[in-house]
């Protein structure tokens, strides 16, 4: 067992023709993810890495039976490319790309509300269950496999996280890195409520950072919900507060945001909170 | 990315909202143009990109001409926390009758913009949502549906606005809404909106934020961004597509991604040091992007010593190496350095940059070693 | 018990102070209806007819503890007017007005299936439970308590049977007119489970017209779930095709929405169909 | 409301889609002239708001001038369905190599636009939809976030369009959207539209329809309204905010509310009669109104009989009977009349009717007593 992605993802690349995509898919071959097929418009029939190539997610999941979608589409086209797997049954999509629109991003997550559909993302580096399937750009040699559940909202820090555990022979059941934008469409909770669930996960690593409140709620879910133990660390305890311009944002963000208070919040969930990323193979 | 005051308020008035008929002025001479024009008394205020500049002196009042020149002497060139004042706008003071609140957001929250309205407008309103939150009326407005009518009545209802500006109040509130909307912008908030002596209400003051990822579909937004008014590391960062922000301390920081970036910065703080800035140099470690991001650090005269910590993930730590020791060879660093390299192949990097015995330079296993070694470094310096 | 309106209605009317809404709510006064307010936005703190009139539906649901409204506003205002009550929390809103934009009503109808509130309408003669409440514009003296539940397309037709049961001696549970656009927030089949669900109801007539296919999915509806007897009528059996223009209305709606379609699917699901409207209290 | 397809295709051109550059002709002679100016062969076209027209001869071809305006002479003039052709519209003649059809349309079951595609455009979409439906790819479009480029992809993808169209498909899909959108239309439609000899894409012949219930917010569009090529009873019955529809029977119907209008129809042919019209006068029952109605109803020279029907509900019988003696004071009926009234207070109306003794006209109590005394006047007439 593990979460989200294994041996039975059936995957398809979208934007598997530039220069990320097929970069990244020839890795996520080699790890030994399930690749199916790709999506580039205008190109259908073609095929690159010994993998068909589709003009439409519908077009590919009808001929491959794609369960699951990872994009790597520029920033300007990754809604519609979001909106079109959604409207093709795909049931979880990974989005890669960083820079999307937050009024985009409102849409699509107002959209995925009435869907089917699971996102991971945007501007995240994906997932990965060690031996069976990664999807995006996580490096897949740091890893093995293991009991403990990474879920992070950073990227490179995920990879150091993980290398560390890796190194003190502290396996991995899935790393789920689920994005640093402010809207998002799966949560720290989400991932945290599938770990709970998961019988191969007995622990689980949090990674948050500063900005918005959801490391607060995911203390929250831990304190009500969560029977299996979680260590978490948070970047940003030295950075200085946002430039922020106006009254509006503090206005509805109240003063809240900053390392100390998720911490506190975590700690008084009995989450153990690591001072430093190479402390939290200790702890666990 | 912020706008001026005086850029929000005219992006305003493209709305149809009204706003004061003044204008900038980038010396003291053309200040008392510009208040001789608009023959009555006049407001000078420091067009600077951060907040705090009525408390600073920035925002004045002149009877005369020569009195907004004399103001305007005294503002430009003034510094408000770190920001140069280049430009000072001159509008007609107002009578002011009330001041109220109009701002809108976003919520990340409840992942919809929010309009709030308050009757307790002006410099305070922070203090008004801790002390009294309900004098602040809020309506989430759906991103499909766009701000109804109604909601701007529930609004005007809220703070009590006399029945005969509801009109008025609704046309500003829906033009600032399309404001917000069609700019992609994160704030677009007016404060104060005043009740003048007319009983009219004018935008005096206005704050337009735009979603930098956005832009992309807003060129003619992007090109009011005010260069002048950063410190040219940042502007040189942004051109390079670099993420940097300057801070006070003395170890420069260069790591690829936010996240580990903020880590790092920590991880010199708990051993006792300061970071002199954030530097997050992203995907990969090219020679080039490697040495403009040096250059960047080593333009700050505080740094004492400079901490490289590049996680190698998909590109391995050796090609990493060979990219610092490339941009090394373009930037000259007098500075002690310490390199962390950590992931794939990272004893065949560190052992690359060890056999290339660059003068100050040391290396690092762990963070913990590599940010123990930048503060003692930076102590020593 | 009755359906949707009964002497718990505590209801406010949207436009309370225009020239249809201050007849109507007159009218529904002496019906023994329990209004408790009004809203026309600039005019709060007024009084008419003895009821208080609200600038906003919240500030009058607020101050009255209404739980149903119905609208009389112009069309161009009507959508704002539904959304204003959506918002606001009322339960039913019941929807005279007619004229309203078809794309209005797409969008309306969308963020309904969102929310708790039930639309009855628009275009539409409103509800009538004789003797204890009349919401809408339906003349309440020509309807009398009793058993048969009455759904209907249509207007002046609908009293016309209501009329015709009375003068029978036949009474009715609820007269409900859930109006003839062709996007709206009320069903028959919503209606006929409502009726199924009815201690008081005991039989139910359904009065159709043509256009659309609502009366066939009521066919389907009654042959799978109901268990009381429905008669039915279906107005329009000598119009003239409709002058369509194009091609696109009839690949999307095929050849259906005639007379004798509708006749066919409801004497197949055992429906009693009446020739003509004065036939039907023969037929209960 | 339905636009003629030279009013279309211009609606069209306005959003961007390629139209052939012709012209309208109000007579043969500037018909010749326009076949002159496109100095080749052109297609005559009849400018009718009825289908049909292909099988009634009102399209055709012509490779002169001079044959262009016998054409125009003998369609123009022609009556297709009860229309009169006062226009024709002069278009170059297209090579084509193939016919596609691009249609959107409101789908009532699902509630939401639906867009649709077909490579077998032309005449008998229909009858494919019939055969092979699943040769018609259809995609439902939301009404918040509009068409998706996903889905004009789709629609490429399923009607196997030569890779080298999808660009200029793209846009003129998305621009069939706007148009469609921005009009609040029910329909917009490009059948054909073909790949000329060129290649490119061209959108040869076009419908609109706009909802009536809209027109309040499109001025620009009401104004497009062609009431010559209409029976004038429905101007002037659209004018007098009556919904009149002429059919071809004897017996005129008056009566309030369209679902009544049309169960009152029913029962005058459940006892052998032809209704003449559907004529709704909404709501109450006011003399101008049933004086306008029986003006428009006697203009028919059909009508035999006619047969009044009305619902007295919150209005009291007594008061419409009033309404009626009062129309007819001013307009003469010398046809047999049948009225009905019904609802409260029916017996005092139907007594001020009867003492007032007005000649051929009777009452009745019922429906079908009403319907079948109409039917025995319109056959004794």
């Amino acid at each position: 067992m593990a979460i989200l992605v294994d041996r039975n993802t059936r995957l398809l690349v979208q934007g598997i023709t530039g220069r990320e995509g097929l970069f990244h898919t020839q890795q996520m071959i080699e790890y030994g993810t399930n690749v199916v097929g790709g999506v580039t418009p205008g190109k259908g029939g073609e095929w690159v890495l010994g993998k068909p190539v589709f003009d439409t997610v519908k077009a590919a999941r009808e001929a491959t039976g794609a369960n699951t979608s990872v994009i790597y589409v520029p920033a300007a086209f990754a809604a519609d490319a979001i909106y079109e797997a959604i409207d093709a049954g795909i049931e979880l999509i990974v989005c890669i790309t960083e820079g999307i629109p937050v009024r985009d991003m409102m849409q699509v997550r107002a959209r995925l509300d009435q869907s089917k559909s699971r996102l991971v993302g945007p501007n995240c580096p994906g997932l990965l269950t060690p031996g069976q399937a990664k999807v995006g750009i996580m490096p897949g040699h740091i890893a093995m496999p293991g009991n403990v559940g990474v879920v992070s909202r950073s990227g490179t820090l995920t990879y150091e996280v993980v290398y560390a555990l890796t190194q003190r022979g502290i396996g991995q059941s899935t790393c789920v890195g689920i994005g640093g934008d402010p809207i998002n469409g799966t949560s720290f909770i989400d991932v945290l409520q599938m770990f709970e669930d998961d019988p191969q996960t007995e622990k689980v690593v949090l990674i948050g950072e500063i900005g918005g409140t959801e490391e607060e709620k995911a203390a929250h879910f831990i304190t009500t919900y969560m029977t299996k133990p979680v260590v978490a660390f948070i970047a940003g305890q030295t950075a200085p507060p946002g430039k922020r311009m106006g009254h509006a944002g503090a206005i509805v963000e109240g003063g809240s945001g900053t390392a100390a208070e998720k911490i506190a919040a975590l700690q008084a969930a009995g989450v153990t909170v690591a001072e430093h990323p190479e402390q939290i193979p200790d702890l666990l | 990315m912020n706008l001026h005051e005086y850029q929000s308020k005219l992006r305003f008035a493209e709305f149809g909202i009204p706003i004061p008929h003044g204008k900038v002025a980038h010396s003291p001479q053309q200040a008392y143009e510009i208040a001789k024009e608009l023959n009555g008394p006049v407001v000078i205020k420091a067009q600077v990109l951060t907040g705090g500049r009525g408390k600073a002196g920035g925002v004045r009042l002149a009877q005369t001409p020569e009195e907004a020149e004399r103001h305007a002497d005294a503002i430009l060139g003034m510094e408000i926390k770190g920001h140069k004042v280049l430009k000072v706008l001159v509008d007609p003071a107002s009578v002011i009758q009330k001041e109220i609140y109009l701002g809108i957001t976003n919520d990340r929250a409840a992942r919809k913009p929010v309009i709030m309205a308050s009757a307790e407008g002006g410099m305070d309103i922070e203090e008004v949502n801790r002390i009294a939150p309900e004098k602040i009326i809020r309506e989430h407005i759906d991103p499909f549906l766009g701000l109804r009518d109604y909601q701007v009545r529930n609004l005007a209802y809220g703070i009590e606005l006399p029945r005969d500006l509801w009109k008025p109040f609704m046309k500003i509130a829906q033009a600032l809404y399309r404001c917000y909307a069609e700019s992609d912008a994160t704030l677009a908030e007016i404060n104060p909106l005043v009740i003048d002596g007319e009983g009219q209400l004018l935008a005096v003051d206005g704050k337009v934020s735009i979603d930098d990822n956005a832009l992309f579909r807003h060129p003619d937004l992007a090109e009011l961004r005010d260069t002048s008014a950063e410190p040219e590391a940042e502007t040189r960062a942004r051109a390079a597509g670099l993420s940097y922000i300057k801070l006070d301390g003395t170890i420069g920081c260069m790591v690829n991604g936010a996240g580990l970036a903020m880590a790092t910065m920590d991880m010199t703080k708990l051993f006792g040091g300061e970071p002199a800035n954030f530097l997050d140099i992203g995907g990969g470690a090219k020679a080039e992007t490697v040495a403009m991001a040096l250059r960047i650090i080593l333009s700050d005269p505080n740094v004492k010593a400079v901490l490289l910590n590049i996680f190698g993930g998909i590109t391995r730590c050796d090609e990493v190496a060979r990219g610092i020791l490339a941009a090394l060879a373009e930037v000259k660093v007098d500075l002690p350095m310490v390199v962390r390299l950590v992931g794939t192949n990272e004893d065949e990097g560190r052992a690359l940059l060890e056999q290339a015995h660059i003068p100050h330079m040391v290396t690092a296993k762990t963070l913990a070693e590599a940010a123990q070694k930048a503060v003692l470094a930076a102590q020593g310096a």
